[in-house]
């Protein structure tokens, strides 16, 4: 990208279209969906000749989010401001009304007024999969050499947040569908930033009979996988493809295809068809949520029972519950 | 005599403290088989000569010889390997060590792998203990032992190489008159067998009784050295302070007792552990009279004082100031009710170090509402303080001048100007004159007397012997947080309360 | 029965760094060199040990890096204290921040690792099988298969007594601790043995952090340590600087986070959230359960006119 | 500042020192230059174009009236989170536990703003008090605990801190979640119980002026009354105050309390003036922020408040730097560590000054 900063809009060169600002509510590097949307604008800036100036903040300053968001967007050289995550929301809406000349996307969280678009994600249908696969791995011992049969898959989570919950309700729900008597143990570590409380919370559950161990902690979950590991046992990953953080050990990884859905977003706005006030749904009809196999853990069959599961929720034969609403 | 090298040989010894010269180009000779004194006022030089010469302190310029040969003294373990043993003004002892471990801290008896190798050092000070006639226990934790046993401690520690020279800084300022003699008895013993002693001490009677040379100091130089022999008290007394002293000691009069003042009844202090340090004390101070508390260091004085001061609570008992009952209650109970009192730790309790003057002396009338109320008019504040800074004679530059850069004397009028300014009817003081020079100490005593015949009650508590002799209508004496005798009329002797102070009988 | 091993289990995993932090901090203690500045040189350590094993491939060498660079951080606490002559509570509050900020620029521009470093495929240390012993009823389980950092940690307990009852060393820090006046007449220096007593509490706070990051989970972010240091030095104060003391106090808060993650499995007694709480909770009751026992402190005691305002006021 | 006393010597050479920096002043300042100059030594390691960066960083919040309120808005808070350390070291206290009290109070502010009905200032000025209330009751167990049982405050309210974010995070869950969001957060607080803004459209807001309030009250109960004098001479040496006749406890205890009241005042005022409704996230470590403003305030009022300014904008122009180049945040952080050593430094000051 040569695009330097501050070349007027009108004086040629690139129009402001191109030129992107995203402000984000944290910081890259957290292997999740900050670095997924960025593999999301760097596509768009080869693919389609925009740049996009990421500026990250502290996960706890939102002060600062406000303020880098008011800076982008007072901006005119700056067509699209880009933000993401749920906590940033409410900022946004008191931000965007402010700046009605101003085009926003946020990725995470709905449409915050009629000059933003939003993009949300189906996490509790990507859970209840998870769910489904967790029930199949402590049902099937023959299947999954290192699961026990026990009967028992765990969820260990970070903090007990409304996201959070929507994963932990489509999950529950996977399990019962496949076999109502699996039980289900969920856990908080009580934050998103300790792997080595992950580690010892999942090591935990898996010597109370856990199979399989579902993470939905962020960088918490790193720990979490990584018990599962020392376990001998089974984890499913979350946000992004996890399954090669320890081969396996890992069956699984729910993708939140925020990099697709953030792309397809850019280039819809690049050629002029990204309609504001609306908010983009990723579910498992779009992939924008979808589950990736390891498919040495995973045998065919399963898959294509939960491929199934797939086809009835997206045909709207199971409604998955969710926690939002 | 003279064609004999002398033991120790110090040589234009000189030490500055940033612009304080505190030594200055300073001589000493000390020969063996002598014990040779040094004297000189508050702040002359003679503590800081010795660490000097034990390494604690580097000289600025100056040379020391042992036999002849010239060394280099560059901390407390070299100095015991040179033969220096050194027995320091404040007892420098770790209190929850043991006896042993003390005395061979910082040059322990080792095993293989950095291990102690304790039955060693257990066995050497049993030895010295023995061979000295200096009994302590090796065992005994310090802080168990009385101040006189400590003392051992430290003499022992001072012994426990192969020492030719010994140090003994004002090591009779915390002894009875006996526990005195009985060090006397060991140093003339060192003395006999070869050793050299230098010996600094206050008290001139002493010095003349055992020392056979005197070296004198004054701001920092060295103004005489003689032979006892050839000089008296008096003339000792001439050459420290540096001008003629009338021949008597000074006379501060009797006061005419009226109505108690201070009663204290059944009183009864312990301390965190439980240990009784007060066991049931009664004591009245009247209007009009100084009553003298005489007793060695760690008696329970400090502990009377505080109780009466509303700093220590009491278990039990009664203290009335001037009819209120305070006991138990907080220091501004007996403040309100007109208690001053002038405390043992100066700088602890008397001033605020890091405040300046103004606030030191101002903050014993926060309750005189001419200052202004509610806010304090900093007009009429510092006029109030420069007042009294005048009147109390307080030598300093401003009065925002921190507390801490005052000297001890100043420091101490400063305190007296707050203190006794508020007019009291009782005046508690405990070692009121400590670390201070003849001008000071007199201005204080001064003070004192007056407020006495102005009708206030004076309990004023030292362990100097002379002070409360001079100054006392009527001495009481503690040992083991009892009174234990009272002398009334008469002046007794020093001996007499000595033996009082010791636990002896009358 | 397995519950309670269970249990145990993570009561020791969750002891380890802060009992391996405390050993050397009680050590500081009782030479009066309070080391506020042990967060900071745990997370040094966490990001050094994972970094060199990254680096190298090889956790011992990595685990070596970090404890020396916890060692190393904390030696800048002893300059702060001794050189700079900063109070020594505030210049461990500026190194912690210091550390905060260090460990992420480094994570940042040495390791272009923004936020979070979790490199792949790193080793972490070995975790010790017990084999055979690991039938013996609740121990067993709750043992086999820690992390060798378990040994090491039990291992600084033993070498911490024996420093502080049997060597020199011990007896001079017991010194400096009560008396500088004394150990100066003796020859000691007390700012050469603060030092030392200062540089091994880095050390062991190195293990502590190494234990964070390398023992298992192999990331790294700022919030690693989450206070470990402070509640070692809880456990110090509540052990009363004794190394055995402060090694029960530590295991006792290895409990409370144990209680935090286990008493959610049996049925949800608590919020999750405010049960994540517990172990902060239980530090300070610990320590007001030490302050009353001890009973009111004799008002204004000595020790009092120890303190040094923050910043000494000029006049 | 509140112990000069003007020097009984010739007032011309007074009124001549009198322009002089005082030595204490003097320390901040060479600290601030040598702490900038540590800073320019990074960047220019790490960035591609130093001297914009730099710029960014130095004066990023000085170009428009916008980056300016938006560093006063910051100031604010960090102004008043510096009285509070400050109150709490001059009263012979370290409380590291601002950011504990900052969040009960930010949260109290929250909900009182959100539930209770009534007029918009006088539901605001009530939320405000109830901020301050609640944070001096979240320090109350510490300080008890410090003043009357000498358990160490230091690690008690940090642990505090802890609890603190655990306890609001779990009562935003619980009771007073929007339910429109997906984040843990409470719904925005109506918009007549903000703090009235100023430099629209930055956050700036009428907090600016009660934190330059606090700051001129504090000077004054300082220097000027009674109270103020007792509390100092508790804070410098608590056995001297004692023996004087102060309750030496009492004094702490008050000291402490108004340190954390005053911390809950800026969660108060940061969710009043900043967020508009209370979210987690709402604080870089304002709390704790305020011992490093207090420090380079020298524990004086008016200089807390340059300290705030100075460091609102070292903040702001930290997050502008990232805009124009890859130096991260984390320069704020070193910054802040060598300024506290270098400003409490009494190594430097035996030479530098006197
Ligand atoms: N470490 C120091 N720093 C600065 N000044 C010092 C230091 N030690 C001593 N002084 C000063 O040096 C001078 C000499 O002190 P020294 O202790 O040698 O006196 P001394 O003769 O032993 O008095 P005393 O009879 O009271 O023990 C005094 O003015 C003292 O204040
Ligand atoms: N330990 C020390 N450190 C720094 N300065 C000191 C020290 N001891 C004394 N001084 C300074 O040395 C000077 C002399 O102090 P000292 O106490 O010896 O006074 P003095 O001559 O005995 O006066 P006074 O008769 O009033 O006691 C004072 O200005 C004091 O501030
Ligand atoms: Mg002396
Ligand atoms: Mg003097």
């Amino acid at each position: 990208a040569c695009g330097s900063e501050g070349t007027p809009a009108a004086s040629g060169g690139k129009p402001a279209a191109k030129n992107m600002v995203a402000p984000l509510s944290g910081q890259l590097g957290d292997k999740s969906f900050m670095d997924s949307a960025n593999r999301g604008f760097k596509r768009a800036e080869t693919d389609l000749g925009v740049t996009v100036k990421v500026i990250e903040a502290s996960t706890n300053d939102a002060p600062a989010w406000e303020r880098n968001l008011r800076e982008a967007a007072k901006r005119d050289d700056v067509g699209l401001v880009l933000t993401g995550g749920t906590v940033v929301a409410s900022t946004l809406k008191k931000v965007s009304p402010a700046f009605p000349n101003q085009k926003f996307l946020i990725f995470d969280a709905p449409s915050q007024g009629p000059n933003s678009t939003g993009i949300t994600y189906a996490q509790n249908e990507g859970a209840f999969l998870a769910g489904a696969l967790a029930a199949y791995i402590t049902k099937s011992p023959d299947k999954f050499p290192k699961a026990k049969g026990s009967m028992k898959v765990g969820l260990c989570a970070g903090m007990d947040i409304p996201v959070i919950r929507d994963f932990i309700v489509g999950f529950q729900q996977g399990v019962k569908t496949v076999d109502p008597n699996v039980t289900v143990d969920v856990r908080f570590t009580g934050d998103f930033v300790s792997p080595q409380k992950g580690f010892d919370t999942a090591s935990a559950m898996f010597k109370d009979g856990a199979d399989v161990v579902y993470q939905v902690a962020g960088p918490t979950g790193i720990g979490i996988l990584k018990a599962a590991k020392e376990a001998g046992r089974y984890g499913i990953g979350t946000d992004s493809n996890q399954n090669d953080l320890h081969p396996g050990f890992i069956a699984a990884s729910v993708i939140k295809s925020v990099d697709n859905t953030v792309y397809q977003a850019i280039k819809d706005f690049t050629d002029g068809k990204l309609t504001m006030g609306e908010t983009r749904v990723g579910d498992l009809s779009n992939d924008g949520v979808s589950i990736e196999f390891d498919d040495a853990i995973v045998p065919a069959d399963v898959q294509k029972q939960i491929g199934d599961l797939k086809q009835q929720v997206t045909d709207g034969k199971i409604t998955v519950d969710t926690a939002l609403k | 005599m003279k064609q004999t090298t002398p033991l120790l040989e110090m040589r234009g010894i000189t030490k500055r403290f940033g612009p304080l010269t505190a030594v200055d180009g300073v001589d000493l000779d000390v020969r063996a088989g002598e014990v040779h004194a040094l004297l000189g006022e508050n702040g002359a030089g003679k503590s800081t000569l010795m660490n000097c010469l034990f390494g604690l302190q580097q000289p600025d310029a100056g040379e020391i010889r042992i036999e002849g040969t010239p060394v280099r003294v560059d901390g407390p373990r070299a100095a015991l390997r040179h033969g220096i043993g050194m027995v320091h003004q404040h007892f420098k002892l770790v209190p929850s060590l043991t006896v042993a471990e003390n005395v061979f801290l910082g040059h322990e008896r080792m095993r293989a792998f950095g291990f102690l190798d304790r039955a060693a050092q257990r066995a050497r000070v049993a030895e010295l203990s023995e061979r000295y006639g200096i009994g302590v226990d090796p065992d005994a934790k310090v802080k168990d032992l009385s101040v006189g046993a400590q003392q051992r401690v430290e003499i022992i520690r001072a012994l426990s190489e192969d020492v030719r020279l010994l140090v003994l800084d004002e090591p009779t300022a915390v002894l009875t008159p006996q526990e005195t003699e009985r060090l006397f008895e060991t140093l003339r013993g060192f003395v006999a067998a070869g050793l050299g002693v230098v010996l600094i001490s206050h008290h001139l009677s002493e010095v003349c009784r055992i020392a056979d040379r005197v070296t004198v100091l004054r701001h920092g130089r060295r103004v005489a050295a003689e032979r006892v022999a050839d000089v008296d008290e008096h003339r000792l007394a001439e050459l420290i302070v540096g001008k003629d002293l009338p021949r008597q000691t000074k006379e501060w009069g009797r006061g005419t007792p009226g109505a108690p003042k201070l009663e204290v009844r059944g009183l009864h202090v312990r301390d965190s552990r439980g240990v009784e340090l007060i066991k049931g004390l009664d004591l009245t101070v009247h209007a009009g009279e100084i009553v003298g508390i005489a007793g060695v260091a760690g008696n329970g004085q400090t502990e009377l004082v505080e109780a009466i001061a509303g700093i220590r609570r009491p278990g039990a008992g009664s203290i009335r100031v001037a009819g209120v009952e305070v006991a138990g209650r907080r220091p501004r109970a007996a403040r309100v009710a007109g208690l001053a009192h002038v405390p043992e730790d100066r700088n602890t309790r008397g001033l605020s170090v890091w405040s300046p003057v103004t606030d030191n002396i101002v903050v014993g009338h926060l309750d005189d509402r001419s200052l202004g109320r509610p806010l304090l008019k900093p007009a009429r504040v510092r006029r109030l303080a420069e007042r009294l800074i005048e009147r109390f004679d307080v030598r300093v530059a401003h009065p925002g001048v921190f507390a801490k850069r005052l000297s001890g004397g100043n420091a101490q009028k400063m305190v007296l100007a707050r203190e006794l300014s508020r007019e009291p009817e009782v005046i508690v003081c405990c070692e009121p004159v400590r670390g201070l020079d003849i001008a000071a100490t007199e201005f204080v005593h001064r003070q004192l007397v007056e407020h006495r015949d102005r009708g206030a009650a004076v309990l004023l508590v030292s362990t100097e012997l002379p002070e409360i002799l001079s100054l006392a209508d009527r001495i009481l004496v503690m040992f083991t947080g009892e009174v234990v005798g009272e002398f009334a009329g008469d002046r007794p002797s020093e001996f007499e309360v000595g033996r009082l102070m010791l636990g002896m009988s009358a | 029965m397995s519950g309670l091993a269970n249990f145990l289990a993570l009561a020791i995993t969750s002891t380890i760094p802060v009992l391996a932090t405390a050993m050397g901090g009680a050590i500081a203690e009782r030479a009066r060199a309070t080391n506020i500045a042990m967060d900071g040189s745990m997370l040094i350590a966490a990001l050094v040990a994972l970094g060199v094993t990254d680096k190298t491939q090889n956790v011992w060498v990595g685990l070596v890096a970090g404890v020396l660079a916890g060692g190393l951080f904390s030696a800048l606490l002893a300059l702060a204290a001794f050189v700079l002559r900063c109070d020594i509570i505030i210049a461990g509050i500026a190194l912690n921040l210091l550390a905060s900020g260090l460990a992420l620029l480094v994570t940042v521009v040495v390791f272009h690792q923004p936020g979070t470093y979790a490199p792949a495929g790193l080793p972490t240390l070995p975790h010790v099988p017990l084999g055979p012993l690991a039938e013996i009823p609740v121990l067993g389980p709750a043992l086999d298969r820690q992390s060798v950092l378990v040994y090491v940690a039990l291992a600084l307990v033993a070498v911490a007594w024996v420093v502080t009852h049997k060597t020199r060393f011990g007896l001079w820090v017991q010194a400096v601790g009560e008396s500088d006046e004394a150990a100066l007449a003796a020859g000691i220096s007390p700012v050469r043995v603060r030092t030392t007593a200062i540089i091994a509490s880095g050390l062991t706070a190195g293990v502590g952090g190494a234990f964070l990051t390398i023992s298992v989970v192999g990331t790294f972010n700022t919030q690693t340590t989450n206070g470990a240091g402070f509640i070692a030095l809880a456990a110090i104060i509540f052990g009363r600087a004794t190394i055995l003391g402060s090694a029960a106090a530590a295991f006792l808060f290895g409990l409370a986070v144990a209680a935090s993650l286990q008493m959610q499995g049996g049925g949800g007694l608590l919020d999750p959230q405010l049960l994540h709480a517990l172990p902060y909770v239980t530090t300070i009751v610990v320590l007001a359960v030490y302050g009353v026992r001890r009973r009111r402190v004799e008002r204004f005691a000595a020790s009092d006119t120890a303190y040094v305002p923050a910043i000494i006021p000029r006049d | 500042m509140t112990d000069t006393t003007a020097p009984a010597a010739s007032p011309a050479r007074a009124r001549l020192s009198a322009l002089r920096p005082s030595p204490g002043l003097r320390q901040s300042l060479i600290a601030i230059a040598l702490g900038l100059l540590a800073s320019l030594i990074i960047i220019a390691v790490i960035a591609d174009e130093p001297m914009a960066a730099f710029r960014a960083f130095a004066l990023g919040s000085f170009e428009d009236v916008y980056s300016f309120g938006t560093m006063l808005s910051i100031a604010t808070i960090l102004a008043i989170t510096g009285l509070s350390s400050a109150i709490g070291f001059k009263a012979g206290a370290f409380n590291i536990g601002g950011e504990g009290q900052l969040y009960a109070g930010g949260l109290t502010a929250a909900v009182v703003a959100l539930y209770m009905p009534g007029p918009g200032p006088v539901v605001m000025v009530t939320a405000l008090v109830a901020a301050a209330v609640v944070g001096a009751a979240w320090i109350a167990i510490p300080a008890l605990l410090r003043v009357y049982f000498g358990v160490t405050e230091i690690v008690t309210t940090l642990m505090s801190t802890y609890i603190a974010i655990d306890v609001t995070t779990y009562l935003v869950k619980a009771y007073f979640k929007d339910p429109q969001s997906g984040a843990l957060e409470t719904p925005p607080i109506p918009q007549e119980t903000w703090l009235p803004g100023i430099l629209s459209p930055s956050n700036a807001n009428y907090g600016l002026f009660l934190a330059v309030l606090l700051a001129g009250a504090m000077a004054l109960f300082l220097a000027r009354t009674r109270l103020g004098l007792r509390l100092r001479l508790v804070g410098l040496q608590p056995s001297f105050a004692e023996n004087v006749g102060i309750a030496s406890d009492r004094t702490l205890l008050g000291g402490m309390l108004t340190s954390g009241a005053l911390a809950g005042l800026a969660g108060g005022v940061a969710i009043l003036g900043l967020t508009h409704n209370f979210i987690d996230s709402f604080s870089p470590q304002f709390g704790f922020l305020g011992i490093t403003v207090a420090l380079i305030g020298r524990l004086s009022p008016f200089g807390v408040l340059a300290a705030a300014v100075l460091y609102g904008s070292l903040m702001t122009g930290a997050t502008s730097m990232q805009s124009v180049s890859d130096v991260p945040f984390a320069l704020v952080f070193i910054l802040q560590g060598l300024l506290i050593l270098l400003i409490t430094s009494q190594g430097i000051r035996r030479r530098g000054a006197m």
